[in-house]
């Protein structure tokens, strides 16, 4: 058997590309990309756990993240691309519209 | 019959009532049969009623209709209910007859006003107010007919509100006589938490029964004569009365005569107990009525409006009437009361008549001569004039005998020459009216001579019922030189006006006060005369020899340019000031200070948002870290 | 009684809104319409509530209690004496702020009217509810709509005049939870029971310096919706700019909330502390009196000068309601029903001659009367009500509570008593210069006098001015045993906290005689 | 034979999202996404959940990732956009990173123990999960369709042109 920390800790290294990656990045869809991977670094955890607990509500959850995500991704794209419309550009730091 | 007097107010209210509601859609004819017709209604259920009371005996007095519980909350319980004695029975057939007549003249003095129903409407609202005054057995009803005067006292004289100065006027006339009813409803909470009552009979059973002490006494008869200050246009609030001329001139009349202004004498009459009670009170009473009635005979000397002389006039008669109440004489100043109803009305009706004649010309330096014009104006005017005047043998000579010869039976002397100062200045301003108005030279326009002419039957004759009653009325009170038994009015009156100071003169003396009073009035005729009809020139003469007291009296001692700069400006201005710099920059600056403030630190930390998703995750990603960590350890 | 009807009568509103959401916003005719029938009804059923009412008794009637979200928060609604006459006016001031915005509101018909039936509800749910969080809830609910009335359908500076009634309400408010939620747990470690009930908190016996802080809180909120002096200063600002329907239904119902407040929480929740602040409260609500009068005395515009003439005629419901006394509370209550009546109706009136003139500035005004006979036989008679003339309504709640006053306090009668000159010469003297005198300004002789349904909304105004002036009796005799009660509650609670005092003291005494003799006896047995 | 499976995917997994980081193009970027997720769907089949795996494959390797390289396609840079330049940026979300991994390995300490228990496909089967979420977690499932039929419908209106451009 694998043990359970293997795949805590594989999902912590995603979790923790997916934050750097967030800041490294300076265009709007790698760094909505690197959302993505944080959420299945999230859904690899629930899955161990899950698995640890003898549970399935961990996969229901899971089945339901990635659902959201689905609809999210495709809102969250249209903006961006409603954006590229009228920008002509996806720099995040271009957008700076709530500055208060 | 006399139970259905409760029945007596409510028949003008009615038919205000009715006018109210379709006064605009009435035929003019119906409008004003229906209002004469109330009040005539009126008259008659009192004049039933009265014969009624004489029927029963004293004891029963007074009738008492109680109509529904009107407020009752704690201990304030007022019932809505009216009573019927012989104080209330006087003035309610005062009230209503003359009211009556005044109806009726107006008919014709009103026929071409686009105002007519509304007119119609407030008098009779106002025949009612005056009706429910006298009428209420307790003193708060008596304080709503009060207020309701003085309401349709405004709406009468603001009657004609296009122009400014009757708007003024009827406002003045609210606010100032308002000011005076704030001591009377003082007067009244005094009453009720110290006696527990508001009802009259219960009031007068405390005072006789001793449960009220002399300070007490003094301090609510000083708080309700407040308002009868107010009320009556004594000193110092009469200033609204001469103003309220810019009513129509039957207004004038019935609140001259039959209503308004004599209700603070019904009231001081009603509380007698009281005034008796506490000397001081009587002896304010008696002193601001004689300095009323000089001072306002003052102001009357020089007037060129043919209606301010009679308003000033008025102001000094109600004077002669506190000054009978002050000196324990109730029912001399009740008899002064009404036969001062009819020549005062008779004398309002008359120079409405004059102004009806001139097309609503007021100026006496315009008139002149217009004997020959107006036949039967002439010799109505004249009546009232002689009555006021004090000539023996018409009503106003009894009546203002009766007070002053109390006056001097009591002792006060000074009170008493004061009194008779102002009788020769009555009988001398009242003729130069006359001769000003009718006799001597003419000086009217041109234009106002074409339209000249006699008044309709239906004004003529008003005044030739009043110039009857001016001059019969006063048999009713015939002064006790003339037997003692004659008197019928201070008998009938008595149960009301528990015998006070009425003190009995020896016949010599009573005589020579009558010669006194008889020899006064025609010595201001007299001199009147010669002022105005001899040597016309004397007046001027005059003027030239004291332009200063001249001044003075013609602008009428400057009372209302010292009220409105001592009182009304300062308030006004104070207000203003205080609301620019206290309200506006105090108050509200604080407030939106605060709000600046709060909008400047928001300002400040607005720098905190950059706008960029980065930095807003990175601070997200603290948060996390710092949430985790509190979690762990 | 099963059926619900004070939960219907609270809630027919809002069911209405609800049902207005369907309904296509260029049907503006129907919109209105509907609005108005849902109101009416509305009324209709509150007749059921005064009809009947059981006068003999202190008790809350049509009380429904149900669960609502636990801890203590239950719906918990009723009223009694208090109470019935407010929601009476609510219900039947509504039908006509929605009549009288018939033709002003042209835009965004369908969201006023939505709004207008949100507030409604808002408004009756404060004055139903008994438990405190429901209170403080329906007290919220009241602000929301009232914000977007005036922010949305108001004058020129609409927006400073929302924002500023808004902060300054929930600046109170906010104080007011807090004290709530202090109130709560201190009942809770009292007996260990979670209640809102505010019969149940007012059972509390408080250490008197907690109950100053609340009442503190407490009263802050309900001042300022008062609004008492010195913190009046939105309500002008509010007023000039609010819609005319929306000034009457702040001027003739929100404001009361204030007053209402003070009388179902501030006396009988913290007595004592009322007890210790009488002074100054009475103090405030008498400067009150005098300044609003002096400063509507002044006021260019007529609607600003309507609302400081609220402020002094709140400065004297309040001041009757700290006079402690039946007449006055009474008194109180009923000029809040009568203020209602005359205020809302001079503020409708304003709103009839803004409809036409399209300003409210007093000096471009004069002469209306000639040109609007009707109209100003209706505007005589509000103004009269106002000033407390005899027969009309005002002057049965002034007398009242000028009475009971002074059976308190004979100087603070004496003072407050010049409400009766300063409501005379303000009202008369705009009166004088916005209807009589010469037509100063060509655009009046444009005017119309008012058409049907102005009449239909004034008369039912008039005709209850005229009642409650002539006959008081069936209004003053729903109150009468709450008001007692009340006053039982707020003066037997001071009676026991003297009592604790005075036993606390006996008590040293006895321990000091106690402790005296004791020592003699000890020195004896030295000796 | 399951560790090695195991660390195979783990590192396809973690390598294609190093890859990403470094990686310019926006294409490759996802692509490599693809790649990282199917791996992914992998481990999860040896976490004994062969239908969330499958999901994880057919829907986000599959469809959503495409609609990233449909829009990274629309969008259609001609150059990368260059990584981040403000260093003290970089510098400061490292440090951060490098704090959450470690508070992250705490949290995650108490589980530190092998996966025990039967596992196996009998719980884990589709059918299993399936009743779960047809009974107890049906509310959430139908709310859910709603909240993707929003989305869509959102979505199609915010790319929509208008008209009257």
């Amino acid at each position: 058997m694998i043990p359970g920390s293997y795949f805590f800790i594989l999902s912590v290294i995603l979790f923790i590309l997916g934050v750097i990656a967030f800041f490294v990045k300076r265009d709007l869809i790698t760094q909505f990309l690197s959302i993505e991977v944080m959420l299945n670094a999230g859904n690899l955890a629930f899955i161990a756990f899950a698995r640890a607990l003898n549970s399935l509500h961990g996969q229901v959850i899971v089945f339901f993240i990635i659902t959201v995500a689905a609809a999210e991704a495709a809102v969250g794209l249209a903006i961006i691309l409603l954006i590229f419309r009228q920008k002509k550009t996806i720099k995040s730091e271009d957008m700076n519209l709530m500055k208060g | 019959m006399t139970e259905i007097f409760w029945l007596i107010p409510f028949l003008p209210l009615l038919s205000s009532f009715i006018l109210a509601i379709f006064g605009r859609t009435l035929p003019k004819k119906y409008i004003s049969f229906q209002a004469c017709l109330a009040v005539f209604a009126s008259f008659i259920i009192s004049v039933i009623s009265f014969f009624g009371l004489l029927k029963i005996s004293q004891e029963s007095y007074p009738l008492i209709k109680s109509l529904f519980t009107w407020i009752a909350s704690g201990s304030f319980t007022i019932n809505f209910s009216l009573q019927f004695d012989p104080l209330s029975a006087v003035m309610a057939m005062v009230v209503s007859g003359v009211g009556f007549i005044i109806h009726v003249y107006s008919v014709g003095y009103m026929d071409k006003d686009k105002g007519y129903s509304r007119y119609f409407t407030y008098l009779n609202l106002f025949t009612f107010a005056m009706l429910l005054l006298v009428m209420s057995s307790n003193i708060v009803l008596m304080f709503v007919g009060w207020e309701g005067v003085g309401l349709c006292s405004y709406l009468l004289i603001g009657f004609w509100f296009e122009k400014d100065s009757a708007a003024n006027a009827g406002k003045k006339a609210f606010i100032v006589t308002r000011i005076g009813d704030l001591g009377f409803l003082l007067g009244i909470f005094f009453i009720f938490v110290h006696i527990g009552s508001a009802e009259f009979t219960a009031i007068n059973q405390a005072i006789s029964g001793g449960a009220v002490t002399q300070g007490l006494a003094t301090l609510i008869a000083l708080l309700l004569f407040m308002g009868a200050v107010g009320k009556s246009a004594q000193i110092p609030l009469y200033v609204w009365l001469p103003d309220a001329m810019e009513g129509p001139t039957p207004v004038s009349a019935l609140i001259h005569a039959a209503t308004m202004v004599t209700a603070g004498v019904y009231m001081v009459c009603r509380m007698n107990l009281l005034y008796t009670l506490s000397g001081t009170a009587a002896l304010v009473v008696g002193v601001i009525g004689a300095v009323t009635a000089v001072y306002a005979a003052t102001m009357a000397l020089t007037q060129n409006d043919i209606k301010r002389v009679l308003a000033y006039s008025t102001i000094s008669q109600i004077g002669y009437m506190f000054i009978g109440c002050g000196v324990g004489a109730y029912s001399a100043g009740m008899f002064h009361l009404y036969t001062h109803a009819f020549f005062k009305s008779l004398l309002f009706l008359s120079a409405g008549s004059v102004m009806h004649a001139l097309s609503g010309e007021l100026d006496m330096r315009k008139m002149g001569g217009l004997r020959k014009y107006l036949p039967f104006t002439y010799p109505a005017f004249l009546i009232g004039a002689i009555a006021i005047a004090g000539v023996p043998f018409l009503s106003g000579f009894f009546s203002k005998d009766a007070i002053l010869t109390q006056a001097f039976a009591n002792k006060q002397y000074f009170i008493w020459i004061l009194g008779v100062l102002g009788a020769i200045l009555t009988a001398f301003y009242m003729f130069r009216l006359i001769f000003l108005t009718f006799q001597g030279e003419e000086r009217l326009e041109p234009e106002a001579k074409e339209h000249l002419h006699e008044s309709p039957p239906v004004m003529t004759i008003p005044l030739g019922i009043l110039a009857f009653f001016s001059i019969i009325a006063g048999f009713i009170g015939v002064p006790a030189v003339f037997g003692e038994k004659l008197n019928w009015f201070n008998k009938f009156l008595e149960p009301v006006m528990r015998p006070g100071h009425e003190v009995h003169l020896s016949i010599q003396t009573e005589w020579l006060l009558i010669i006194i009073s008889v020899a006064v009035a025609l010595f201001g005729i007299y001199l009147a005369y010669i002022f105005y009809i001899k040597k016309p020139q004397t007046p001027h003469q005059l003027n030239a020899k004291f332009p200063y007291v001249y001044k003075l009296l013609y602008n009428k001692y400057y009372v209302d340019e010292i009220y409105n700069a001592v009182f009304v400006k300062p308030v006004v201005r104070g207000s203003e000031i205080v609301y620019d710099n206290f309200d506006l920059k105090v108050i509200d600056g604080a407030v939106n200070g605060s709000a600046s403030v709060t909008g400047l630190s928001g300002k400040i930390l607005s720098y905190l948002q950059t706008g960029l998703i980065k930095d807003y995750a990175l601070v997200f990603l603290f948060g996390v870290i710092l949430f985790l960590g509190y979690l762990l350890f | 009684m099963n059926f619900p009807i004070l939960s219907v009568v609270t809630f027919l509103p809002l069911a209405g809104a609800v049902f207005l959401i369907f309904v296509h916003r260029d049907r503006k005719n129907f919109l209105r319409s509907l609005a108005l029938a849902f109101t009416l009804i509305n009324f209709v059923l509150s007749l059921f509530l005064y009809i009947h009412f059981n006068p003999q008794t202190a008790e809350t009637q049509f009380v429904e209690k149900g669960p609502w979200i636990g801890y203590g928060i239950n719906y918990h609604i009723g009223i009694d004496g208090l109470s019935l006459f407010l929601v009476l006016l609510t219900t039947f001031l509504m039908p006509i702020a929605i009549l009288s915005s018939w033709n002003y509101i042209q835009k965004k018909v369908k969201e006023y009217m939505i709004f207008m039936l949100i507030l409604e509800t808002g408004i009756i749910g404060v004055f139903v509810s008994f438990n405190l969080f429901l209170f403080y809830v329906f007290w919220e609910v009241t602000l929301i709509p009232m914000y977007f009335l005036i922010g949305v359908w108001g004058g020129p500076r609409r927006i400073y005049a929302t924002l500023k009634y808004v902060l300054f309400t929930m600046l109170g408010s906010l104080l007011m939870l807090v004290a709530i939620f202090v109130l709560y747990s201190t009942y809770y470690k009292a007996t260990g029971v979670y209640s809102f009930n505010i019969f149940d908190l007012s059972k509390l016996i408080l250490n008197p310096n907690l109950q100053l802080w609340l009442f503190l809180a407490f009263a802050l909120s309900f001042a300022i919706k008062v609004p008492m002096f010195p913190l009046h200063t939105w309500l002008p600002d509010a007023h000039v700019e609010a819609p005319t329907a929306g000034s009457v239904i702040l001027a003739a119902i929100l404001l009361k909330m204030g007053a209402y407040g003070f009388l179902r929480f501030g006396l009988p929740l913290f007595p004592d502390a009322v007890m210790k602040l009488l002074p100054v409260l009475a103090v405030l609500s008498l400067i009150g009196i005098i300044y609003g009068g002096l400063m509507a005395l002044i006021q260019k515009d007529i609607k600003s000068l309507v609302a400081y003439s609220s402020v002094s005629h709140m400065g004297l419901i309040m001041l009757a309601i700290f006079s402690l006394n039946i007449e006055a509370i009474e008194g109180a209550i009923y000029q809040m029903l009568n203020h209602g009546l005359s205020t809302g109706a001079l503020f409708l009136i304003v709103g009839i001659l803004y409809e036409r003139a399209h300003t409210r500035q007093i000096k471009d005004f004069g002469g209306v009367s000639s040109q609007m006979p009707v109209f100003s036989a209706f505007f005589l008679i509000c103004m009269l009500s106002s000033i407390g003339l005899p027969g009309l309504n005002g002057f049965i709640g002034e007398i009242l509570c000028i009475f009971g006053i002074f059976k308190t306090s004979k100087l603070l009668a004496i003072l407050g008593i010049s409400t009766v000159i300063l409501a005379a010469a303000y009202l008369l003297w705009m009166f004088q210069r916005v209807m009589q005198g010469p037509i100063k300004n060509e655009k009046i002789y444009s005017f119309t006098d008012i058409n049907k349904r102005e009449i239909s909304y004034l008369v039912p105004i008039v005709i209850m001015m005229f009642w409650m002036g002539i006959y008081p009796r069936p209004f003053l005799k729903r109150m009468d045993h709450s008001v007692s009660d009340l006053l039982n509650k707020v003066n037997r609670k001071e009676r026991i906290f003297i009592q604790a005092e005075e036993d606390k003291k006996a008590l040293t005494e006895v321990n000091n005689l106690i402790n005296t003799e004791k020592n003699k006896e000890m020195e004896e047995e030295a000796k | 034979m399951a560790h090695f499976l195991f660390f195979l995917l783990a590192i396809v997994c973690v390598g294609a999202v190093v890859g990403m980081i470094f990686s310019r193009n926006q294409a490759y970027n996802a692509l490599l996404l693809v790649l990282a997720f199917a791996a992914l769907g992998g481990i999860f089949g040896l976490l004994s959940a062969p239908f969330i795996a499958v999901v994880q494959i057919i829907i986000y390797a599959g469809a959503i990732m495409v609609l990233f390289i449909f829009v990274i396609m629309m969008i259609n840079l001609r150059e990368g956009i260059p990584p981040e330049k403000k260093k003290w940026t970089i510098y400061l979300s490292a440090v951060l990173a490098f704090i959450l991994i470690v508070e992250l390995i705490l949290a995650a300490r108490g589980s530190f123990q092998a996966l025990t228990g039967p596992g196996g496909e009998e719980i884990a089967s589709p059918k299993a999960l399936g009743k779960l979420l047809f009974t107890e977690y049906l509310y959430p499932f139908e709310i859910t369709s709603i909240l993707i039929i929003a989305a869509l419908v959102g979505a199609i209106i915010l790319v929509k042109k208008k008209e009257e451009e």
